[in-house]
């Protein structure tokens, strides 16, 4: 029975919990053990400890949900040297040596998705504010970047007047929501690029007697932001399935090393849809994102 | 080197405080008098007089107990897991679903309990306190790993918020008036009881408080009992602030609060110190913080403009407050 | 009847011996002494009887009844007070607080009555001559002569049965200690007992009835102070006769000609000094005498860059100088020992050898920019063989020192020093009779070879024993300069406080 | 007793407890004895050991000394590198600058000290905040790819020397050697020691206390600098988050190592060899699939656990003297 090696951006919050679920429902299905090994804070240096070690244990296939996209290359080489599958979900790794790279949904689709969800809430124009995790985390920053680029290109009227940082703390996103409402009097929107942004902005909002006044909207998963969406602070948010994500790794894993090659497009028992395959960048892509609102707010993830 | 350092005498003073309160004061007006103008008024909108309220007490809460503790010539650096513990303990309960009457005893006792355990440590088994904080900050936070379980509690009931934090009683947040409360009978204590002036005692010679009868230990003991329960209190405000208990929470915090006490001018060795003071340096701290937002300053710039606002800021008053020379 | 009983007590401190087998018994209205040389374990018997330290064997009796103390809380519940030798105090509380730490009185509710507590104290200040205004000062404001006082108010405040000073008047000059004994006598005459710790003989013929000698840690003798004389104390105390103390030890150098060595003019610094002249010559002794806090340490300081003047001008052989710091004063040769032993001395903590070499580390460079151990290690030993330093070997902690060899410590660590100026504040404060005369006799060495020496000291005989002149102050001024004949006690302590002072 | 104070006690324990943690993980999983393993646990402890080095001295010199701003400095130290090798600035050139860029940061942390006198846990944690924030406006807050760089470059964190690492061989033990010998076998240290112990009586001995513990934040700053080029170098990646851990986990790896925190004494051996310890615990918890949640935990302990046993050893030691 092979070993499969995740090693998550940081262990201990739900998103990669429920990630992690999906990789066990795939471990049991296909036949493969499952760990499961990440720092406690998203750090760099803890993620690349961990590979090693599990790359001097001879684990079947390591991968990781990137804290970085570069740091881990020379540690992804020396896992093909060993003859380890080296693979990268959720947040990737860059160069030649990545054996297999799934992707949760398109870049684009999710950041165009969570601003067309703003646009309908504002009404298509005003001031909004944009409440994002660490400063540093490459994808919330590649995100932004495809969320001015939309807001630029579909809805001139919109003006995004800052960007501020919360990092993973739903107190401190609370905090600078509150700051941004009181700096900028007339924002109409706040969009939190992760996690906890979200409901911390919901929070600050709701705080301020402005719930239906200033909308939120972001990327968050269904199990923080519920109590907001059921009181109103909050119409929609955007995510994807993360148990469906791991579950796909998992799979993708497996057909790796059963030395299967990928169809442009996959049927994947256990998952609805077909999966599309980029063979040029070795990665397999999700689907597309989903809008959480309260119609299916009770999913839990 | 300043002339307290060489044992000279200096002219007569009344009374423990040092120009230091009166610095904090004139940092603190200049800072909101600068704010205030260069924000076009946003600083003094409600919406963050209230914002700032908040963060304020919440820190300024568990640094009353923090300023008793280094005044006694110790240190809590466990308060943050204690805090993160304290919020998942309770939070676990609202999860199970029991009712605020019953949750709220539960945060007062898990954080008691906390710091109970630092007291024992540090007095029983005679660790000096920052090793045993920092030995129990991870410990602390494996605990809420392990208690969360990687979830986190959403189920936190919406009334602490409007209770703490949206009602508003004489203008000021109920937390806000709950912590000016603790600070005005914190200082009191301090100043004017039996037991607080031999916390001074205590801090500025401890071999000579055991030589005049006066029992360490004890005061030791009350002293991280007491901030652990005024942690616990913290952490179900918290919660009130955002409805939320992660694993993360609280980590970080308890730098804040020691930089806001040491800012008010407690000395890290002991025996000097006032609660104004802590009051002041957590202003201070948390005006800096906001103003930055207000100013509409470029997010990346955020660190610098704190780290030369401290420095100058207080630069500037430490080297007065030593006097020169 | 005995109010105290002490039998058989023994203490040790590893593998020294402190007291071994002490018998000590105090009866009430009567003072006294105990007598003995540096390390004999005075102190340590102190500290047995406060509760500080717990002996290995032996027992206490108070009032009849026998009591183990192993919390000082215990002890000062029994009625028994001290005085210790190095100044307990709490550095950032008001001298009011440091009086009544650990026995405040309080209201209702628990509530320390500060007006109260000040009313009680202000006639025993009035007594001790010390102005009320004193309260509210922050301890580590005041000099240590100041502190001292403090403390001895402390310790007559608790209203206790039994009264313990160790050495409180170390140093205190003439008339603080005049002022002390006047009320020690008084509570004797109450019925107290007093134990009283000093190396000043003839303290001990003043105020003591009976005296106490240790040796090494035992008692070689008890006596009446009636039935001692000078001798007989000193051989009981060293088991040798010693030099008679308090004649002039040598002939005086010839009055100086040329440039002093150290000159200050002017020197101003607002509340501690003003328009004060000091003129230092080499190869002689510059004696300087003046009340606690008549701001002879200060202008010390200032010489020694710690403390910079307002006004004025120092001149170093001629040469205008402005220390900014004591780094920079010693590269001068200018040097200070301080008076505060352990705040401004010892590094408690750390090795006899590492104390001793404190400010010529630099000097012992090896090749590569390593220390020279070995020549730190050889330039200790011959220190502690030269001052004769009562310690195990260079490498124990000299906290565990007794006070007197500790103050040999810092004395030898300057003494040995090549400089030009050198400024002793209270030198032999704590030492005993017989090294006093050898400490005399080193710095008339120094001074003999070249150096000019400035002896700050609270102990008129002292000054009087090892000057060549004697600059007097009071209350921040200069008020007399006394050479050759003009020297003498009287007209000394005359100036040093001053005809409208002992009115006032 | 020597100048340090520094009592054998606490090396001998740490080297027992490194031996036993060994030991224990053998158990679970005997493989751990490789070459391999031993090689990964140096790889990952000497960045932080010699962050520790510095914090030793600050620490050591008194007057509550810390410095928080550790992590930071590592961090912009990489961001700085990887700005001027992106600008072409050969990679020798570029180490330098950055390293002269370390001095002057730990430079700016002893005037904050010891010249506007701010307590150095306000002075640090501003200057922590200004350099982070530094580092986030210079890297624009991106990751700075360094995998295309020379490979003379990468190998200052990828290198191999003797078959050992070569930060190990070539960086961290003779650091470790020089501060060693600068704490123990020269005035400075013993200066350093001296200041830690009594500032007052230091400063009226004729040292100069602002300079000496002014030295030890330039000194600390410098390790820090190069520990952020040997991590940058490792990962083929600058980061302006990249010392995130590292304030913490140093400070109690000095603690532990038992360098007290109010002056005077302790030892960089003292802290190197905490540094095995916890380096082997924190690789072996992961190694045998420990839940990464327990590292944390288990370190706390030993912090505890290590006083609670010395303390009785101690007792023990002084009372057999009689
Ligand atoms: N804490 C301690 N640890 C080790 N040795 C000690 C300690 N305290 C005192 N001693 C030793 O006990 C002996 C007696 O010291 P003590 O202080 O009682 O002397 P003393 O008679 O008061 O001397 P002095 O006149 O110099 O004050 C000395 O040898 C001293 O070194
Ligand atoms: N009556 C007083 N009450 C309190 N402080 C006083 C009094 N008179 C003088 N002082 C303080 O004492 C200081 C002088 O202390 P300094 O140490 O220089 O004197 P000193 O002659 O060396 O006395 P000491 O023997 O106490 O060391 C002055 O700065 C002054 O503030
Ligand atoms: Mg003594
Ligand atoms: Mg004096």
């Amino acid at each position: 029975e092979p070993s499969i090696a995740f090693v998550p951006k940081l262990v201990g919050i739900p998103y990669f919990s429920a990630m992690k679920q999906g990789f066990e429902q795939a471990g049991k299905k296909f036949g493969a053990h499952i760990i499961y090994q990440g720092p406690t804070t998203a750090s760099v240096s803890g993620q690349a400890e961990m590979v090693q070690s599990l790359i001097n244990k001879h684990v079947t296939a390591v991968g990781v949900s990137a804290n970085s996209p570069t740091a881990l290359e020379a540690l992804a080489k020396q896992a093909k040297d060993h003859g380890i599958l080296f693979y990268s979900t959720d947040s990737q790794v860059d160069g030649p040596d990545v054996d297999l790279r799934v992707q949760q949904t398109s870049n684009k689709a999710l950041a165009y998705t969570v601003i067309d969800q703003l646009a309908t809430a504002i009404g298509g124009k005003g001031d909004v504010a944009f409440v994002s995790g660490g400063p540093t985390a490459t994808n919330l920053n590649e995100w932004i970047a495809l969320m001015k680029q939309r807001i630029a290109a579909k809805y001139p009227a919109i003006k995004v007047v800052s960007i501020q940082y919360a990092g993973e703390d739903i107190n401190n996103a609370t905090q600078v929501t509150g700051q941004l409402l009181s700096a900028y009097p007339h924002l109409k929107g706040v969009v939190g690029v992760n996690s906890t942004a979200v409901p911390g902005a919901a929070q600050a909002v709701l705080r301020a007697g402005l719930s239906g006044k200033v909308a939120v909207t972001g990327i968050t998963d269904p199990n923080s932001i519920r109590p907001f969406i059921m009181n109103g602070t909050v119409k929609s948010v955007v995510l994807w399935n993360p148990i469906a994500l791991g579950y796909l790794t998992a799979w993708g894993i497996m057909q790796e090393l059963a030395h299967k090659p990928f169809a442009t497009e996959n049927a994947v028992p256990g998952l609805k849809g077909k999966v599309h395959y980029d063979a040029a960048t070795h990665t397999l892509l999700l689907g597309k994102p989903l809008v959480i609102d309260k119609a299916n707010v009770s999913l839990n993830f | 080197m300043s002339a307290a350092v060489m044992g000279a005498p200096k002219v007569p003073r009344l009374r423990l405080p040092q120009g230091r309160e009166a610095l904090l004061l004139i940092t603190l007006a200049v800072l909101v008098a600068g704010i205030g103008m260069f924000s076009h008024g946003a600083f003094w909108s409600r919406i963050n007089l209230d914002n700032l309220f908040v963060s304020s007490a919440i820190t300024l809460i568990p640094a009353i107990g923090m300023t008793v503790v280094i005044l006694t010539g110790g240190i809590d650096v466990s308060t943050g897991s204690m805090l993160g513990l304290t919020a998942a303990i309770g939070g676990s309960c609202f999860a199970a679903g029991w009712s605020l009457a019953a949750t709220v005893p539960v945060f007062l006792l898990a954080g008691a309990g906390l710091g109970l355990v630092n007291a024992v440590l540090i007095i029983k088994g005679k660790i000096p306190p920052v090793i045993a904080t920092l030995g129990t900050l991870s410990i602390y936070r494996m605990i809420v790993f392990i208690v969360l379980g990687s979830n986190w509690i959403t189920q936190i009931p919406p009334v602490l918020t409007r209770v703490f934090v949206v009602d508003h009683v004489l203008w000021l947040p109920v937390v806000a008036l709950i912590a000016l409360g603790f600070v005005i009978v914190a200082s009191l204590y301090l100043r004017y009881f039996r037991w607080g002036r031999h916390v001074y005692a205590l801090g500025n010679n401890e071999e000579a408080a055991r030589l005049a009868g006066i029992r360490p230990e004890r005061i030791k003991l009350a002293a991280y009992v007491m901030l652990g329960l005024l942690t616990g209190f913290a952490a179900l405000l918290t919660l009130g602030q955002s409805p939320m208990v992660q694993t993360s929470t609280g980590s970080g915090f308890v730098l804040q609060v020691i930089a806001a006490v040491v800012l008010g001018g407690t000395s890290l060795s002991g025996g000097r110190g006032t609660m104004a003071g802590t009051l002041l340096g957590t202003l201070v701290v948390q005006v800096v913080d906001d103003g930055i937002v207000l100013l509409h300053i470029q997010p990346f710039w955020n660190g610098v403009a704190l780290g030369v606002i401290i420095l100058a800021a207080i630069g500037l008053s430490s080297r007065r407050d030593a006097g020169g020379m | 009847m005995a109010l105290v009983e002490l039998k058989g007590i023994v203490k040790r401190f590893g593998g020294v011996v402190a007291l071994d087998g002490v018998d000590l018994t105090l009866v009430p209205g009567e003072t006294h002494a105990l007598l003995g040389e540096n390390g004999a374990g005075k102190s340590t018997l102190i500290r047995v009887m406060t509760g500080a330290v717990v002996p290995d064997e032996g027992s206490i009796t108070v009032g009849g009844t026998p009591c183990r103390f192993t919390h000082p809380a215990q002890a000062s519940a029994a009625g028994i007070a001290a005085v210790y030798q190095e100044p307990m105090i709490y550095p950032h509380l008001s001298v009011l607080e440091n009086i009544f730490a650990g026995a405040e009185m309080t209201g209702r509710f628990g509530i320390v009555r500060r007006g109260a507590m000040a009313a009680v104290v202000r006639p025993l200040l009035e007594q001790l001559d010390l102005p009320a205004s004193l309260l509210v000062r922050r301890m580590s404001s005041l000099s240590i002569g100041f502190q001292q006082m403090v403390l001895i108010t402390k310790a007559l405040m608790l209203n206790a049965q039994v009264i313990i000073f160790d050495e409180p008047t170390s140093i205190l000059s003439q008339a603080e200690t005049d002022r002390l004994f006047v009320i020690i006598e008084r509570l004797r005459r109450d019925g107290r007992a007093i134990v009283y710790i000093t190396h000043r003989l003839d303290e001990i013929r003043r105020i003591a009835s009976r005296v106490t000698v240790l040796t090494d840690g035992r008692v070689s003798g008890t006596a009446l102070t009636s039935d001692l004389d000078e001798a007989k104390l000193l051989t009981l105390m060293a088991g040798k006769a010693s030099r008679d103390y308090g004649k002039p030890l040598r002939d005086r150098a010839a009055p100086a000609h040329g440039t002093p060595a150290l000159r200050m003019a002017g020197l101003t610094r607002a509340g501690a000094y003003q328009n004060v002249d000091w003129d230092v010559p080499a190869g002689q002794v510059t004696g300087v005498y003046g009340l606690v806090g008549s701001g002879r340490s200060e202008v010390a300081l200032a010489a020694f860059g710690a403390l910079r003047p307002e006004r004025g001008t120092i001149a170093l052989q001629g040469r205008p100088i402005a220390p900014r710091d004591p780094a920079e004063a010693m590269r001068l040769g200018i040097g200070y020992l301080p008076e505060d032993r352990k705040l401004q001395g010892i590094f408690a903590t750390k090795p006899l050898e590492a104390n001793l070499t404190a400010g010529t580390i630099g000097r012992f460079r090896a090749r590569g920019g390593r220390l020279d151990f070995a020549g730190l290690r050889g330039e200790a030993l011959r220190l502690i063989g030269y001052y004769r330093i009562k310690a195990r070997d260079e490498t124990i902690g000299i906290g565990t020192l007794s006070g007197g060899n500790q103050q040999k410590a810092l004395f030898a660590r300057w003494a040995g020093q090549s400089l030009k100026v050198l400024i002793l504040d209270e030198p032999t404060r704590g030492i005993d009779i017989g090294t006093k005369a050898e400490i005399h006799d080193f710095i008339r060495d120094l001074a003999a070879g070249g150096l000019a020496v400035v002896v700050i000291s609270s102990d008129l005989p002292e000054v009087l024993a090892v000057s060549d002149r004697i600059i007097v102050m009071r209350r921040g001024s200069v008020v007399g300069v006394a050479e050759g004949a003009a020297m003498n006690a009287e007209a000394i302590l005359a100036s040093a406080v001053g005809a409208d002072a002992r009115a006032a | 007793m020597h100048a340090s104070g520094f009592d054998r006690t606490r090396p001998l324990l740490l080297a027992a407890m490194a031996v036993l943690a060994l030991a224990g993980f053998a158990i679970g999983h005997p493989d751990i004895l490789s070459g391999a393993n031993f090689d990964s646990m140096a790889v990952f402890g000497v960045e932080i050991g010699m962050i520790a080095l510095g914090q030793t001295l600050v620490i050591s010199g008194g007057d509550s000394g810390i410095d928080l701003s550790v992590g930071a400095i590592a961090g912009l130290a990489q961001v700085v590198l990887g700005r001027l090798l992106h600008a072409d600035v050969a990679w020798p050139l570029a180490v330098a600058v950055t390293l002269g860029a370390g001095l002057g940061l730990g430079a700016i942390n002893a005037l904050a000290v010891t010249w506007l006198r701010i307590a150095p846990i306000i002075a640090t944690l501003a200057t922590l905040f200004g350099y982070a924030g530094l580092a986030l406006v210079l890297s624009g807050g991106t990751n700075i790819d360094l995998t295309q760089q020379s490979s003379w470059f990468l190998a200052l964190g990828q290198g191999r020397v003797l078959g050992l690492p070569f930060q190990l061989i070539a960086l961290y033990l003779p650091l470790l050697a020089m501060f060693a010998f600068l704490q123990h076998g020269t005035g400075y240290g013993r200066a350093l020691y001296l200041t830690g112990t009594n500032d007052r009586a230091a400063a009226l001995a004729g040292l100069r206390v602002g300079r000496l513990r002014g030295a030890a934040y330039v000194l600390c700053g410098l390790t820090a600098t190069i520990a952020g080029i040997v991590g940058a170098a490792r990962l083929g990646t600058a980061r302006p988050d990249a010392g995130m851990n590292d304030n913490l986990i140093s400070i109690a790896i000095v603690v532990l190592g038992g360098t007290g925190i109010f002056g005077g004494t302790g030892s960089v051996v003292g802290t190197a060899l905490a540094t095995v310890v916890i380096a082997i615990v924190d690789y072996g918890l992961s190694y045998n699939d420990f839940n990464p949640i327990y590292q944390a935990g288990v370190i706390g302990v030993i912090l505890i656990g290590v006083i609670l046993v010395e303390n009785p050893v101690l007792a023990w030691r002084a009372r057999r003297f009689k």
